[in-house]
């Protein structure tokens, strides 16, 4: 039979990795899954799954992008993992006319960061992940539940991320003062940044509560040590990105206890995937017992990625481009992180989103941290498990 | 304003200790060692390795990294780097970059792309409060400290003590040191597996003030170039002062903006190369 | 008529006065030799008039016109061509090339000329046997003639000589004597530094002697050899 | 009377090229011999090849019955041979008195220290302190010999001790060389000024392309015997 | 060995030429040509990924060339050519997006721009040397990186999207990035071949040698090596710009990445230093090491340290230099040989 192609890029090294840690194992996974091929306009396909690394350069990712376009002929390209990764690809197949679907990149810094037009759209890029309202609603919903003086100190780097979430328009700042929050924003710094007293100074000045922001693992670890040899004592620490991943967290020791952050997908939210039936937290034990690692989020965006792919292959008339695309375009599927369907207005032409809660981090017992949903007000079909506790 | 100051001399001690092996490898053998920062990089995850292999104690395993590290710098200068140098700059440029990737590859395959640190025991957290609003931290004064001690020990190894003279005699003129009796090679070997261990010091404390993952090196390269620079070559206490100024100087630029701190100690450093190339205190050394 | 002058020239190491106040002037056709001890400062007034080094004080004027503010290259194209005390060849070029570089851009002629004058010089010098040779593997010997034949090939008409005749045997420096003195004949005026006292007399009209940077005598030749105070100075010996 | 260093068909190569054709030599204890020769006719080389700066096959060299060629310049100084180089080469960041010690790094015991070098060069006690390179040429080479005199070698070598140097200063430094032999040193100096040589030696070697081409007492040899062996059929 | 000539010799011989080329150069110009008229058909019959692959090599390759001028034959070995890199790609881009500039005139004008750049950013590098400047150089190009990184129009530190190429067809944006690129590899090779064959080159090499030296030989020295700086910092600027257009999307960090520069070291360091033929020989060697053996990631990355390694401490010359002592191979001779009497064909 004929070979179908799906090009997968993600960041497997470089400081993003951990983004891509569960790929090679979610890869394997479907591997299985397509064993006996797919069919596309009555026609029977092997697939073949072609995985890239972007190395977290944007311009790898661009490179390894296009050579999956050109060089594999891929009939269909996942990305996923930051705006690092995805955006060049997403830009690479919007402009060589191949389908894409990109997740784990919030929707503003994927659609804006690319310089969409919000009344044209993308004619070949679709994305599945949840928007900067979402994180800040379920932020904001975490801190109305413990008393603080409402005073915020934002961390946000100048990259894809921190440039979205703290935009003036559609990051954090608007919606934090309509509810009543200061924000104290020093500024965009740079990532890998070694010293932090500029926004611990900061933040002590203006006698800040809340911590939050948006920053990479190395760049927590600095700022929370330096904020404790410092004498600077948040009560809540709600950070993206870098509170992720369980391996960050130990890093921190015993700072990691009680820090907050988002949570995308986990092992207790109650979806099932379409393509292996499994649950997510079947799948996440899958994964547990197969790389013999802690779960980490990316798994089920990953593990959904390829069930929109094989969803949308099998209903396209033919393995062309456009027919694919239309395909893409035409899904509404339930997934293992929720349904996703495009079509929307503007931007949500080519954004499906999904849900989001609030989680904390804690002495675990199977794992030196476990992380705990702790806020659903946003999204109430996922179950929560207690409440934010304020720091120690 | 005296906050500022304060916390930009913890940030130049650091950046001292990250530039003393730099320092001496030029000084001794005219190498510009590009794989600097990520052999301090290197120097972190060895200690890390220690500690998990030991389950423990950090601070006997960076103690016990130390004479590794000596090892180390020893053999890679004897059997590595020796046959770069020379007049021309470029081998031991392209050869110490080629490093630079392979180390920072190399950790990339062994620790995955994953921060990690050393756990001090609560070290790195604490502080000594200095009246009601100013804080510093404990782990960034004991840095500053090692780095004074360190600064003052290398300068008086250099100027005073018979191991300084052939360092130095051995950098001016290698065959005729050879003629008087020196090796140059064990010469090179040792300045370099002294400049290690330094390097091996600044890995420790780097890796328990903050995080360290593969791809950090070459920022770290920078500030130790810059530091080395704006102190005028060969002299320690130069590259001490150079730190000096680079931290307060970025530490200014954060309070500005902190997207420009570092591009403010940049540009200082620039300024500093126009109006005076050879550095502020160059050459007190002897 | 005045080929160079200078004026009051003043040059320091930090506190060590290299130059000290050389007033000078050097006649067009004239050989000037220069005498001193070891250290005086004769490399370093080369260096001042070829503008390897910039003068702290004083003016450097030739061909009556001031070119103290002038650049190395921008004097040699004015006709200063000069040979290094310590050889320096571009090593890597062969010594043809390195004659050509010279005729191109201290000369200021075109390639195909400049072939012609290198093949000139290198006859001239007795290196044609090296020409195609790399510079850097020529014997100290080879290396000062190359330093001659080098400045020759810019088209000097102040040629400037840092003990070229340092090293060689008593035969040898006969021949570039002789040497010199055809190239003298042609009208070039040189300024030739030498410690080797006898080479130096048998070509120089005038003597220059500096001690510690400064002018100790200046004068005919035989007159300054006899003068007490460069015998005890300079020869060690007590008139 | 046995030999103190014995060179023996000593060959020696730069690359491809051969400098040394098979070089004999033989110094007694106590002599001063001078070597001579035209430019490149491989007096320097020999003395590198002595001091173990250019490789030589071990048997080639005998030093006090010991096979030392090829041996590492570190070694060979340890047992007493040491070398004033062509052109000084000081070390401009030691000031004049670490020079001095640099040179006494080889350890080994005899008469001369820093207090008896002062002795014999009063300026240098007085600049002890000044970077070696901020001395005048005659100056620099006083240090040169006084480094190479630290290590109490045996066996001295000064390669073009006078070259470059002003009249007076050769006085000054040859004025020194009854001081040094003295103690019953052996020195070979290459020497460009034949009248010099023939003046201050006992004995002189004549090299003449990488080969000997004449040797004999001073005092016996003849100007023309000279010439005739310094440059072959020239003249 | 012979008796050293005396210093005052016979009469010239009557006749001498000199000798410029070689029998392999002059066929290597040949086969040169051939290929490059048979590249320039190369849409009509080939894929679109070989046209793709090309201009990225295209790219690594003009920068490899133009740092193998700057630092090979101007001996100023840099660390941070990506400053006009980056600084090239980002004018191309500005051009396209704000200034609606077709982005193929504006790949020439981003050169142009970094050309000028150049020109301030030399009162600064030039005041160091060696190591030095290595690392100066990098310096400046970190500047670069974070004074881009803050500027928001361009989407600073995230960076951002070239859209100018939204409106053009696939094909045709295909084709003529591809023409432009072997046209601009085309005139690199030749510009600088050409260039080191002239007075200038020789003035170049005299400068590499010995700088003081030089001036001292009326040549003009700081001119010289403002003029080389410069125009590496166009060949930069160009690759910059071209690499943009093929990849539509640009950031500080990727396009400021001293990757750059760390590539185009190793291509022209195992290829051979200061030899025109040295970029070729690294960029293939590249090629084909990143064709291979790149889905290895870290182990293709850390490969290529190691072979850069190895050939820097046991082929200082580089492979084609090795290959040229070794079978004395010129294919792009500049030297000037004298010869004597009739014209001789040199090997
Ligand atoms: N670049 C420099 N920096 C510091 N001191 C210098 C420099 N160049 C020369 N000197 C010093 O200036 C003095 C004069 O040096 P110069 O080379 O002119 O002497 P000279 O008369 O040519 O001696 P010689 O006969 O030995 O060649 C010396 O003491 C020397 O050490
Ligand atoms: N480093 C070297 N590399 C290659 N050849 C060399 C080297 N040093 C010397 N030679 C060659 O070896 C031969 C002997 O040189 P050497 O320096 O021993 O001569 P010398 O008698 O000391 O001459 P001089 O009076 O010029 O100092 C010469 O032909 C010279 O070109
Ligand atoms: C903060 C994160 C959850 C957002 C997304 N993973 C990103 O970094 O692009
Ligand atoms: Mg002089
Ligand atoms: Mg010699």
């Amino acid at each position: 039979a004929d070979t179908l192609k799906i090009g997968y890029v993600s960041p497997q090294t470089g400081p993003l990795a951990p983004f891509g840690e569960a790929d090679k194992w979610v890869i394997d996974q479907m591997k299985a899954a397509f064993k006996d091929g797919i069919s596309v306009g009555g026609k029977k396909y092997a697939v073949q799954i072609v995985l890239k690394d972007s190395q977290s350069n944007p311009n790898r990712a661009g490179e390894v992008a296009n050579d999956l376009i050109l060089k594999d002929k891929v009939a269909l390209v996942l990305t996923a993992g930051t705006p690092e990764t995805a955006n060049p690809v997403s830009d690479a197949c919007e402009l060589n006319e191949v389908p894409c679907v990109s997740s784990v990149v919030p929707w503003q810094p994927w659609f804006f960061g690319r310089k969409g037009d919000p009344a044209k759209g993308f004619a070949w890029t679709y994305h599945l992940f949840w928007g900067l309202e979402d994180v800040i609603a379920n932020f904001t919903n975490g801190w109305k539940t413990v008393s603080t003086n409402k005073k915020v100190g934002g961390l946000f780097p100048n990259d894809g991320d921190g440039n979205a979430w703290g935009d003036k328009e559609l990051g954090f700042p608007k919606p934090l003062s309509q509810m009543g929050f200061t924000l104290t924003d020093p500024g965009r710094f740079q990532n890998g940044t070694q010293d932090f007293s500029a926004q611990i100074a900061a933040f002590k000045r203006d006698n800040v509560e809340i911590v939050t922001g948006v920053v990479i693992p190395p760049d927590a670890k600095t700022f929370l040590t330096q904020a404790r040899q410092q004498g600077f004592k948040p009560k809540v620490v709600t950070l993206g990105k870098a509170l992720l991943f369980p391996g960050a967290i130990e890093a921190l020791g015993e700072l990691g206890y009680g820090l907050s952050t988002e949570v995308w997908w986990s092992p207790s939210h109650p979806f099932t995937s379409s393509l292996t039936k499994q649950s997510a937290k079947s799948l996440a034990e899958a994964y547990e017992a197969g790389a013999k690692k802690q779960w980490t989020q990316p798994i089920g965006f990953a593990h959904a990625l390829f069930e929109v792919a094989a969803n949308a292959l099998s209903r396209a008339k033919s393995t062309k481009a456009s027919d694919v695309r239309d395909a893409v375009a035409a899904t509404s599927l339930d997934t293992v992180v929720g349904p996703v369907k495009w079509g929307g207005q503007g931007p949500f032409k080519n954004v499906s989103k999904t849900p989001l809660v609030l989680g904390q981090w804690n002495k675990g017992q199977k794992y030196k941290v476990e992380l705990s949903i702790i806020n659903n007000e946003a999204a109430k079909n996922i179950p929560a498990t207690g409440t934010l506790q304020l720091l120690p | 304003m005296i906050e500022i100051l304060l916390q930009g001399i913890l940030l130049g001690g650091l950046y001292t200790l990250f530039a003393l092996g730099q320092s001496l490898m030029f000084g001794v053998m005219r190498l510009t060692n590009t794989a600097q920062g990520d052999f301090i990089i290197l120097g972190a995850f060895a200690v890390v390795a220690g500690t998990t292999l030991a389950g423990g104690a950090p601070f006997a395993v960076a103690l016990a990294v130390l004479p590794l590290a000596f090892g180390f710098g020893y053999a890679l200068q004897r059997y590595v780097l020796n046959g770069t140098l020379g007049k021309d700059p470029l081998p031991s440029l392209v050869v110490t970059f080629g490093l630079s990737i392979v180390i920072q590859n190399l950790l990339l395959e062994l620790f995955s792309a994953d921060p990690r640190s050393i756990e001090t025991g609560g070290l790195n957290t604490q502080g000594l409060a200095l009246g009601d609003s100013l804080s510093l931290g404990v782990l960034p004064l004991v840095i500053l400290a090692l780095a004074v001690a360190a600064t003052a020990g290398l300068q008086w190894l250099f100027a005073r003590t018979a191991l300084g003279r052939s360092f130095r005699a051995v950098s001016d003129d290698r065959e005729i040191a050879e003629l008087m009796g020196l090796d140059a090679k064990k010469v090179y070997a040792f300045a370099t597996a002294i400049a290690f261990v330094l390097i091996a010091v600044a890995g420790a404390l780097q890796g328990m003030r903050t995080t360290v993952s593969p791809s950090d090196g070459p920022l770290l390269l920078l500030f130790a170039f810059e530091a080395v620079i704006i102190g005028g070559m060969g002299s320690f206490w130069g590259t001490l002062a150079g730190a000096m100024i680079l931290g307060i100087t970025q530490q200014i630029g954060f309070r500005l903006d902190p997207g420009w701190g570092i591009w403010v100690g940049h540009i200082v450093f620039l300024i500093v190369l126009v109006l005076r190339p050879q550095g502020l205190f160059p050459k007190t050394r002897g | 008529m005045t080929l160079l002058a200078l004026h009051g020239v003043r040059k320091s190491y930090g506190a060590l006065k290299v130059t000290d106040d050389i007033t000078l002037a050097v006649a067009e056709g004239e050989t000037l030799g220069i005498l001193g001890p070891n250290g005086a400062g004769k490399t370093t007034l080369f260096n001042l008039i070829s503008g390897d080094v910039r003068v702290d004080a004083g003016r450097v004027e030739y061909e009556g016109r001031d070119v103290t503010g002038l650049k190395p290259h921008q004097r040699c194209h004015a006709g200063i061509g000069r040979s290094y005390q310590v050889p320096q060849p571009f090593g890597n070029m062969s010594v043809f090339e390195n004659l050509v570089a010279a005729a191109c851009f201290g000369g200021g002629q075109p390639e195909r000329e400049a072939w012609k004058t290198a093949h000139e010089v290198l006859a001239e010098t007795g290196l044609m046997a090296h020409a195609n040779k790399p510079a850097g593997g020529l014997t100290l010997l080879d290396r000062k003639r190359l330093e001659l034949a080098r400045a020759l090939a810019t088209r000097p008409k102040l040629l400037l000589l840092d003990e070229i005749a340092g090293g060689l045997t008593e035969p040898e420096a006969r021949l570039l004597v002789e040497e010199l003195k055809r190239i003298k004949a042609r009208g070039v005026t040189m300024i030739w530094i030498e410690h080797v006292v006898h080479a130096l007399l048998s070509l120089a009209d005038r003597l220059f002697v500096i001690n510690f940077g400064q002018k100790l005598a200046e004068g005919e030749p035989r007159a300054v050899m006899g003068d007490a105070e460069v015998r005890r100075v300079y020869m060690g010996m007590e008139a | 009377m046995t030999a103190l260093l014995e060179a023996h068909r000593l060959q020696a190569f730069y690359g491809d090229a051969q400098a040394l054709f098979g070089i004999d030599l033989s110094l007694a204890q106590g002599e001063l011999v001078a070597i001579i020769g035209a430019n490149g006719a491989g007096k320097s080389t020999l003395l590198k090849c002595l001091t173990g700066l250019v490789r030589a096959p071990r048997e080639t060299v005998r030093f006090k019955g010991e096979t030392i060629g090829g041996l590492p310049p570190g070694e060979i100084v340890k047992r007493g041979l040491a070398m004033v180089p062509e052109g000084r080469r000081l070390f401009p960041s030691l000031s004049v008195e670490e020079n001095l010690l640099i040179g006494g790094l080889a350890g080994r015991k005899g008469p001369w220290n820093l207090q008896r070098l002062y002795g014999l060069f009063p300026i240098l006690a007085e600049k002890r302190h000044n970077p070696g390179t901020e001395l005048s040429g005659g100056q620099q080479q006083m240090v040169a010999l006084g480094r190479a005199l630290m290590s109490n070698p045996e066996l001295l070598l000064c390669d073009e001790l006078s070259l470059g140097l002003a009249p007076i200063v050769i006085r000054e430094i040859y004025a020194a060389m009854p001081a040094i032999t003295g103690e019953g040193m052996t020195v070979v100096i290459v020497e460009q000024d034949l009248t010099m040589a023939q003046r201050v030696s006992q004995r002189i070697y004549c090299l003449q392309e990488g080969r000997v081409s004449l040797t004999g007492r001073s005092d016996a040899l003849s100007r023309e015997q000279i010439s005739q062996a310094y440059f072959g059929v020239l003249e | 060995m012979t008796f050293n000539p005396p210093l005052a010799a016979a009469t010239p011989p009557a006749v001498f030429d000199v000798v410029r080329s070689t029998a392999a150069s002059r066929a290597a110009l040949g086969v040169a040509v051939a290929l490059a008229l048979l590249a320039a058909t190369l849409p009509f019959w080939g894929e679109s990924s070989w046209m793709r692959e090309f201009v990225e090599i295209a790219c690594y390759l003009i920068f490899a060339i133009m740092w193998n001028l700057l630092a090979g034959y101007g001996g100023m070995v840099s660390i941070g050519q990506q400053a006009f890199f980056g600084f090239g790609g980002y004018v191309m881009l500005m051009l396209g997006n704000f200034a609606g500039v077709n982005p193929f005139i504006a790949i020439p004008l981003g050169a142009l721009a970094a050309a000028l750049v150049a020109v301030p950013v030399s009162f600064v590098a030039f005041r160091l040397s060696g190591g030095y400047f290595a690392i100066g150089t990098w310096v400046i190009a970190e500047v670069f990186r974070l004074s881009f990184a803050n500027v928001s129009a361009v989407g600073g530190g995230s960076g951002t999207t070239l859209t100018a190429l939204r409106g053009i067809e696939r094909a045709t944006r295909e084709s003529v990035t591809y023409w432009m690129a072997l046209a601009y590899v085309v005139a690199a090779i030749a510009l600088v071949y050409l260039f080191l064959r002239s007075k200038r080159g020789l003035a170049l090499l005299a400068i590499r040698d010995n700088e003081v030296a030089a001036e001292s030989q009326g040549i003009p020295v700081v001119r010289m090596k403002l003029a080389v700086y410069v125009v590496a910092a166009f060949g930069a600027g160009l690759a910059g710009a071209l690499y943009f257009v093929g990849n539509l999307r640009i950031s500080p960090d990727a396009a400021f990445s001293v990757n750059w520069t760390a590539f185009a070291i190793f291509m022209v360091v195992i290829g051979g230093i200061g030899r025109i033929e040295g970029p070729l020989v690294g960029a293939l060697i590249f090629w084909a090491l990143n064709k291979f053996l790149s889905d290895y990631g870290t182990w293709y990355l850390l490969g290529l340290g190691l072979l850069a390694i190895v050939v820097t401490i046991f082929f200082k010359q580089g492979l084609w230099g090795y290959a040229q002592q070794r079978w004395g191979w010129s294919l792009f001779p500049t030297q000037r040989v004298l010869v004597h009497g009739e014209r001789i064909p040199s090997r």
